[in-house]
């Protein structure tokens, strides 16, 4: 056996995972559970805190046999990266798209599809991709030629190959719609309606650098969109509706009003109906900035709103410390109206940026470095994007995005004075 | 065909067309091969398309027995209309470190969320669990039981715990790793089930290992912890291969910008030009590196990946404190130590995060994140409750205010002084 | 000579060696010639040596009848030994535009303060002031009747008012002079004697203006509100000047490097690639610029004055905010208006003026400086309150924190909602 | 007459200060005050509201005429710069230091030597220097060879040349132990001491550029240290005394209580000797950051102390918009004791830093440019300046200066690990 595999099994011992195939290739007993489960004794027969399988077992065995030893890579064609190992050995990698949110049966044409070119291995990329493996060339193209051919009855492709190198790929993105329930917007509709746009830009190597892109469906950001090249945002713009009947049954007051880092909620008493006193609270509006976090306290103070909710969109972020540290994304689009199903002012605007950025910026100047470099009112004016105080920070640290020297350069904001 | 009921959902059709994978195809195929509750999602999508605005309820507390966390509570608030996915839990899994799965394993649960649950999932969440997207609450044990002994799997994290910890592909496919990322995040997991399991922080806590400072994991920005690896000895050079890239045998960052004619490759302008630190040049026909000078930014070597390798004295850079912006504005990861070696069992980093929780409990808020507690006591709190040593390296630049906290130990003569002495000196 | 007493200085003796101006025998000579404040003072000073502590008492409030500023009150706290400095109050006295002064007027000066003071100044203070150091309080009223009938001069500013404008030299011998500093200076001075001397404002505030973004008197880190100077039109270039420089015929920054050798000078590496926007280039024996993209940083000019020169349509972009750092820390002043013409008789920033001041003297509180209020209210508030357009210019970066303040009026359907219409598209 | 004067006249009227010579030029009557000022009738023959003379009358002659006509200018040698007018007329400034704290008798000896060469005019610059102007070659030999000749009794120059070009120039600096109430160190010595020691640096053009120093005696920061190559200033580290005794009777508590920044003053009430109350406060010591904005609304709360206070210096501030925005000065050295009378750890700690800076920086580059071209570690490591945590920011904006990337260099700091 692999000499990796033996050292790590022998750290942890005999652990439950690390033989995963015996586990896994017994066929699955759907009525083990009410076999093994008793409600009334709930430790009985439970295992707990096993953790994931190793994940060894689980790599193709060109990667199990060059764990470590692997020495450059090439990317051959977008979507298609080929590393060499000091052992002399090759592996393509080939990417394809995904949508993240995918069924059972998509995930059983992934396993075919392992099975019939990758020693039954597949991997998932930190974006969501899908990763197969292959070893020579003669199955990389047989590889690329079947996952060509598969397509959705609407004629969208199953496996689109891509997302390499200088390119934009899977946006990383939340539930929207889908599962959540303090969305401001869709999550999935709105990255098929944006990819399906920027699709050339997927599978081709032809930006300056990577355009990372993001979408959160609220301010919790579950998509991390705060660093990212391009980040599309779902805000709220209402302040949260109290519902006074149903506020001291399901909501805990004094944590809803010190979940407002505004302190815009207090605690009040009103006349009820019978002439009793009910407590509830009310919002200073004006000091709401719809960061729903009140919402997350309380079910009873719900933002949502079809009118008022809608798309922000903020770049310039990176993740990388490549040539410049990370950095954050900034609000350059308080507001586009959601524009369901195929929200076409988001998608429209996403394509500008992602075309000026390209067409301006430098080799290897990712979307941050190029707006700092040619300045932010350059930006503004380049992309045709209009200024407006919302993007002026006025949260805790913004002393320290003010303007603090004579150096900024004429744009069309000046060009009237 | 099974016996399934399609709702009319003309607006979520036409994400139907166009070459990105559809989701509403998936769906639809998924559910008019006998999944209902693939159907009754597009039909409350749809709604939720017609109104904008979400119609699920906020989340209800179910979990499995003796868990605090791994399932997120979900109900539909239009269950009359969509009746299937009127409780639509989602579970939450352990994936793999690196996200590799055999077939085997993959076709085993489909097969119980096909029996179990929707049928959908989320291959992977943004943590990077495996989430399985929507079930009942009478479900929730037996899946329990069926991924934990027929798939050899264990929930994930949610609510104020650890959440599953996540790394980079590392070592099984790339040579810039310089700590073994998949092998880290797996011990993570492991040693730490108890904490993934049973609620006992303030707030969430997130590990995320990423093998170099390229950061495919997204650590620095993702996670509380951020485990980065990185090297103290020099840049590997192979001269013939900077050879080879300048005479255009080999193509610059590996082919990555193939598909526009950016022109010939010009070392001098597109690596040592660019390299952050001024580090590089040219001597002759050798590339030469000031290493001590190098901030390891990894631009030289994606440049050149077979001419440069980072060096063979590696470790990791442990950064703290990233997280989104609820509440006080979102944090990137802030340096806390330069340099940790990172080989199994790990004891010097695990000992560290024992101290950095132990503070985070004693003294953490409730829902404050390690990051926040960070900025309301300050890193010199932290380096003093980790027993680091303070170093230049934790600070992008020095304080320029003058508002210094001292001890009466640190001061001559401390702190007691006396009223009539001082103004037998000086006339009030 | 006088009658005097010299007290033993052996410290403050120690100050007399070295090639640096020694005050320590300024102070003795004048003090030996009659004056014998100065001797005391020396006598105080060394006693602070002995002990490491000032020997002034916390100031008493003392001044000019109908004025709130101006005199800063000053005690001894070893009165009894030191007897002639008991009382030490200083005058501020406004000092001319750019501080040239006639023999005449400096001797007259000498005379009044030889007279009714200690006979030690500060020329200047940091603010700008002449400083009159020390003299009693019943001087006050004949120091003030003797400054403005005998010197044509008046109080400076001190408590919570305007205090002195200052600016630099300007057009009085600087080639980079892009507004007339000094006229300003006066002007602002002139206009604002009301405000000067009678406060009525929440804490002080200072104006400073400086001819060029080389800010000569330390407008943007040392006034509330910051006048500096700035073209919009074309840098003016002399390209046979450019090649004299080039040729080495002329000096580069006008000779400020001579007592070194840096090598020839290389106008790539000197000023072309230290340009911060590098927006300049060589085409043959022509230095380019595009100046569209020049952000005026004065680099280049300062290096070659005789081939460059600021433009000539000339403004002023004015700043606002700086402070020292009680309570906030310290501020820059922030960029509110980009260009703004600066001719007398400065109608148009002079209404900016009142309006920040109207909203700073409704707003501010006790002891919070203009910066203060800025940061507390936001720069959206000073947009609004000064009537401004927002534009990128006036910050760094766009916000990274999305928590963005909407009104009613701008949201769609405003801010009334009804919870049953809510409740009944969402079931609870 | 001149014409901008002209202009200028009629946009002031007849202004008080527009014929100044008239007025100076009446000799002194010391019997003016009293025979105008009636303390019973204040307003009677009083004069407000005048502010200064108008500058202009006091320019040397040369100026007047070339006023706003200047062309280009050279620095012919260290404190010289030679004015080149549009007109043909040149001009040579002539710069010297000074202590700034000066007596009537010098001011009387600058008065002569303005007589003597400049037509009576002299000025002084933003960073208290004196400036003499003369028209000729041959005045300026003279001019330079009279300042040469004036020294004080025990050795020191009057009138010392330089501070032009890439130099150390005058402290800039405030009161200290001279005059104010609140110092933690004295201005004048501790200048004169710097200055003494950094004399060469002065009167020669062979810094990389400029470095800018001042000083402020205590947080307050008269001296605006803040944007300062190097700072020198004065720090508190002993808590405030509070005199139970009189501080009802000279401050208002309230007020005292707010001047906190950091909250660490309460009010309390204690039981006086005779069995009463009185109202007082209380410091929290641990929350104390000695920034004495305490003392400075209440008189009974003294921080000074002989062993508490001391100097802390700030390095890589600047103001100028050239290449760089202005940037804050940090701080590098939280603490050096007080030692009167010449300073000499700090005088020590500014040479080195000067030096070393000196000989590792560009040409053109400022202190702060090189430290953060070669970053702070290396700017500790080089000046062998130990690192604390006192450097740390742990103020309001603190999370802006934390290190968030995974760029830095190995340094004397991390070779143990
Ligand atoms: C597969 C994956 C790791 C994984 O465990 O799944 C991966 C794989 C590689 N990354 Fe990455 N990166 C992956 C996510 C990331 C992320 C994380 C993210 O985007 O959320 C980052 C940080 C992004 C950011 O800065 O915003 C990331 C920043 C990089 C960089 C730095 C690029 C830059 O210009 O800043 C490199 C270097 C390069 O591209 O030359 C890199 C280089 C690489 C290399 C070349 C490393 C190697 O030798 O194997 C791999 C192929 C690159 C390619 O696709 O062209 N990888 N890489 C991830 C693929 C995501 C996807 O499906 O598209
Ligand atoms: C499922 C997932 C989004 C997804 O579509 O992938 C998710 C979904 C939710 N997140 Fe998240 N978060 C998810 C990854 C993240 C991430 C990204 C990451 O981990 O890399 C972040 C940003 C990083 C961070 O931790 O700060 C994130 C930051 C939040 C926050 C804001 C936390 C903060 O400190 O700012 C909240 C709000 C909260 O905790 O109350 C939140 C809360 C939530 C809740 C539980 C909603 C709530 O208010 O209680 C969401 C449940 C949705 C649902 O119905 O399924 N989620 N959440 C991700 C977890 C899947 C997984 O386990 O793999
Ligand atoms: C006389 C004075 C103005 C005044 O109204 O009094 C003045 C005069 C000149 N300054 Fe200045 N500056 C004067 C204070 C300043 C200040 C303010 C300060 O230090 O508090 C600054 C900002 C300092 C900072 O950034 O920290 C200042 C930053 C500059 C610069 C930018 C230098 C840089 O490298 O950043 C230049 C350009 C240059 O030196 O080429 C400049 C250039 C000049 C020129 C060349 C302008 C001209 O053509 O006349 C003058 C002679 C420079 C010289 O001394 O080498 N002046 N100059 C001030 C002399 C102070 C002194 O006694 O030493
Ligand atoms: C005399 C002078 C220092 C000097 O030696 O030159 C001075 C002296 C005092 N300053 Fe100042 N400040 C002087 C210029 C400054 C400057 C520099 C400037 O104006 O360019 C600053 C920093 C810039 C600013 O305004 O922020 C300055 C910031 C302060 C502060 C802190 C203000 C803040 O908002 O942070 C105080 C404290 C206060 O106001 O309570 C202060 C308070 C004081 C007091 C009145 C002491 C006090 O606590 O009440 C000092 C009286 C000293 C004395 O006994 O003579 N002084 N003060 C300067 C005024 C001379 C003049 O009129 O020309
Ligand atoms: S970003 Fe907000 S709405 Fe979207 S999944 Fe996360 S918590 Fe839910
Ligand atoms: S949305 Fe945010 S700011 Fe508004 S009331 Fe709720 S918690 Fe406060
Ligand atoms: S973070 Fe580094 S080691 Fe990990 S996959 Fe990316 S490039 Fe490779
Ligand atoms: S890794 Fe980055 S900093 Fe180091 S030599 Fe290469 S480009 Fe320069
Ligand atoms: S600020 Fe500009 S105009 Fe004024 S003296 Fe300095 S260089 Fe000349
Ligand atoms: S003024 Fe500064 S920004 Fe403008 S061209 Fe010259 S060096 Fe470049
Ligand atoms: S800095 Fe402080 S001690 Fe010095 S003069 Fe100003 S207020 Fe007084
Ligand atoms: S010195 Fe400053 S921090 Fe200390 S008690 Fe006084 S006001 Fe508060």
């Amino acid at each position: 056996m692999n000499e990796y595999f033996e050292q790590q099994k022998e750290l942890y011992g005999d652990n439950y995972g690390f033989n995963i195939s015996e586990i896994i290739n017994k066929p699955y007993d759907k009525d083990l559970p009410s076999k093994l489960y008793d409600p009334k004794k709930p430790m009985q027969n439970r295992m707990t805190d096993i953790g994931p399988p190793h994940f060894f077992q689980f790599l193709p065995p060109v990667i199990q046999r060059n764990h470590g030893k692997w020495k450059h890579h090439e990317i051959v064609q977008p979507g298609v990266i080929k590393y060499v190992s000091e052992t002399g050995e090759t592996c393509f990698a080939v990417r394809c798209g995904s949508a993240r949110l995918i069924t059972t049966d998509l995930i059983r044409e992934i396993a075919e599809i392992a099975d019939k070119f990758c020693d039954g291995s597949v991997r998932w990329t930190t974006r969501n991709n899908i990763e197969f493996h292959v070893e020579t060339e003669g199955q990389l193209r047989a590889l690329l030629d079947d996952l060509n051919g598969r397509k959705f009855p609407g004629g969208s492709s199953k496996f689109p190959v891509g997302g390499t190198g200088a390119s934009v790929t899977n946006i990383v993105h939340t539930q929207g719609w889908v599962h959540c329930h303090t969305p401001a917007i869709d999550a999935s509709g709105v990255v098929k309606a944006v990819m399906d746009d920027l699709y050339e830009y997927f599978d081709s190597h032809k930006l300056p650098a990577q355009v990372r892109i993001a979408l959160a469906c609220c301010l919790n950001m579950c998509g991390a969109v705060h660093c990212s090249d391009i980040a599309i945002l779902g805000v709220h713009r209402k302040p949260p509706l109290v519902e006074d009947d149903r506020i001291t049954g399901v909501c805990e007051l004094p944590l809803a009003v010190a979940a407002c880092p505004t302190g815009a909620i207090r605690p009040i008493s009103i006349d009820t109906e019978s002439g009793g006193k009910k407590k509830t609270v009310r919002v200073n509006e004006e000091k709401c900035m719809f960061c729903g976090n009140c919402y997350t306290m309380c079910p009873a103070m719900p933002l949502a709103d079809g009118e008022g909710d809608g798309v922000a969109i903020l770049v310039g972020g990176k993740i990388s410390n490549r040539i410049s540290a990370p950095k954050f994304s900034k609000l350059v689009i308080p507001f586009i109206p959601n524009e369901p199903p195929r929200w076409d002012s988001t998608v429209k605007i996403v394509r500008n940026i992602v075309e000026v950025y390209s067409s301006s910026a430098n080799k290897y100047e990712r979307l941050g470095e190029w707006a700092e470099r040619i300045g932010w009112e350059r930006f503004f004016e380049k992309c045709e994007i209009p200024f407006t105080e919302k993007s002026i920070d006025d949260y805790r640290l913004a002393y320290d995005t003010y303007h603090t020297t004579t150096q900024f350069k004429w744009s069309i904001h000046t060009d009237n004075l | 065909m099974a016996d399934v009921k399609k709702h009319d959902t003309p607006m979520c059709d036409e994400l139907k067309t166009g070459n990105w994978p559809s989701f509403v195809d998936d769906l639809e195929q998924r559910g008019l091969a006998g999944k209902q509750e693939c159907l009754d999602l597009l039909g409350q999508l749809e709604l939720s398309y017609k109104h904008k605005e979400t119609h699920w309820k906020h989340g209800g507390i179910v979990g499995v027995f003796g868990y605090g966390g791994g399932v997120i509570g979900r109900y539909s608030d239009v269950p009359d209309k969509y009746p299937s996915i009127a409780h639509f839990h989602t579970v939450r899994l352990n994936q793999t470190s690196s996200k590799f799965y055999s077939s085997a394993y993959l076709r085993k649960l489909c097969e119980i969320w096909d029996y179990r649950g929707s049928g959908m999932t989320n291959f992977h969440g943004s943590t990077g669990d495996i989430i399985l997207l929507g079930t009942k609450s009478n479900q929730l044990e037996p899946i329990f039981y069926d991924v934990t002994h027929q798939l050899g799997t264990d929930l994930g994290g949610s609510g104020s715990n650890l959440r599953t910890p996540a790394g980079c592909i590392g070592k099984s496919r790339c040579e810039y790793a310089c700590i073994d990322s998949e092998a880290i995040c797996y011990d993570l997991t492991q040693t730490f089930q108890d904490e993934l399991h049973r609620p006992a922080f303030p707030y969430k806590f997130k590990f995320k290992v990423s093998g170099c400072p390229n950061d495919c994991v997204a650590a620095i920005a993702r996670s509380d912890c951020s485990i980065i690896g990185t090297w103290k000895d020099d840049i590997r050079i192979d001269q013939s291969a900077v050879q080879a890239y300048v005479n255009g045998e080999l193509k610059p960052n590996a082919g990555a910008h193939s598909d526009r004619d950016w022109g010939k490759f010009d070392i001098q302008k597109e690596v040592i030009d660019l390299c952050p630190t001024k580090c590089m040049w040219m001597e002759g026909k050798d590339l030469k590196i000031d290493n001590r000078e190098c901030t390891r930014c990894m631009h030289c070597i994606n440049i050149m990946p077979v001419a440069l390798r980072p060096g063979v004295n590696t470790g990791a850079t442990i950064l703290l404190g990233a997280k989104a912006p609820i509440l006080d504005g979102a944090q990137l990861s802030s340096l806390a130590i330069p340099f940790i070696r990172m080989e199994p069992p790990y004891d010097e980093f695990k000992d560290f995060v024992g101290k950095i929780w132990d503070w985070w409990m004693e003294e953490g808020k409730n829902r404050e994140r390690f990051g926040e507690l960070m900025q309301r006591q300050s890193l010199q709190k932290l380096i003093k409750m980790a027993e680091l040593t303070p170093i230049p390296q934790m600070i992008k630049e020095p304080r320029s205010n003058p508002y210094v906290f001292w001890s009466a130990e640190e001061v001559e003569g401390g702190w007691e002084r006396d009223v009539k002495a001082f103004r037998s000196r000086h006339a009030a």
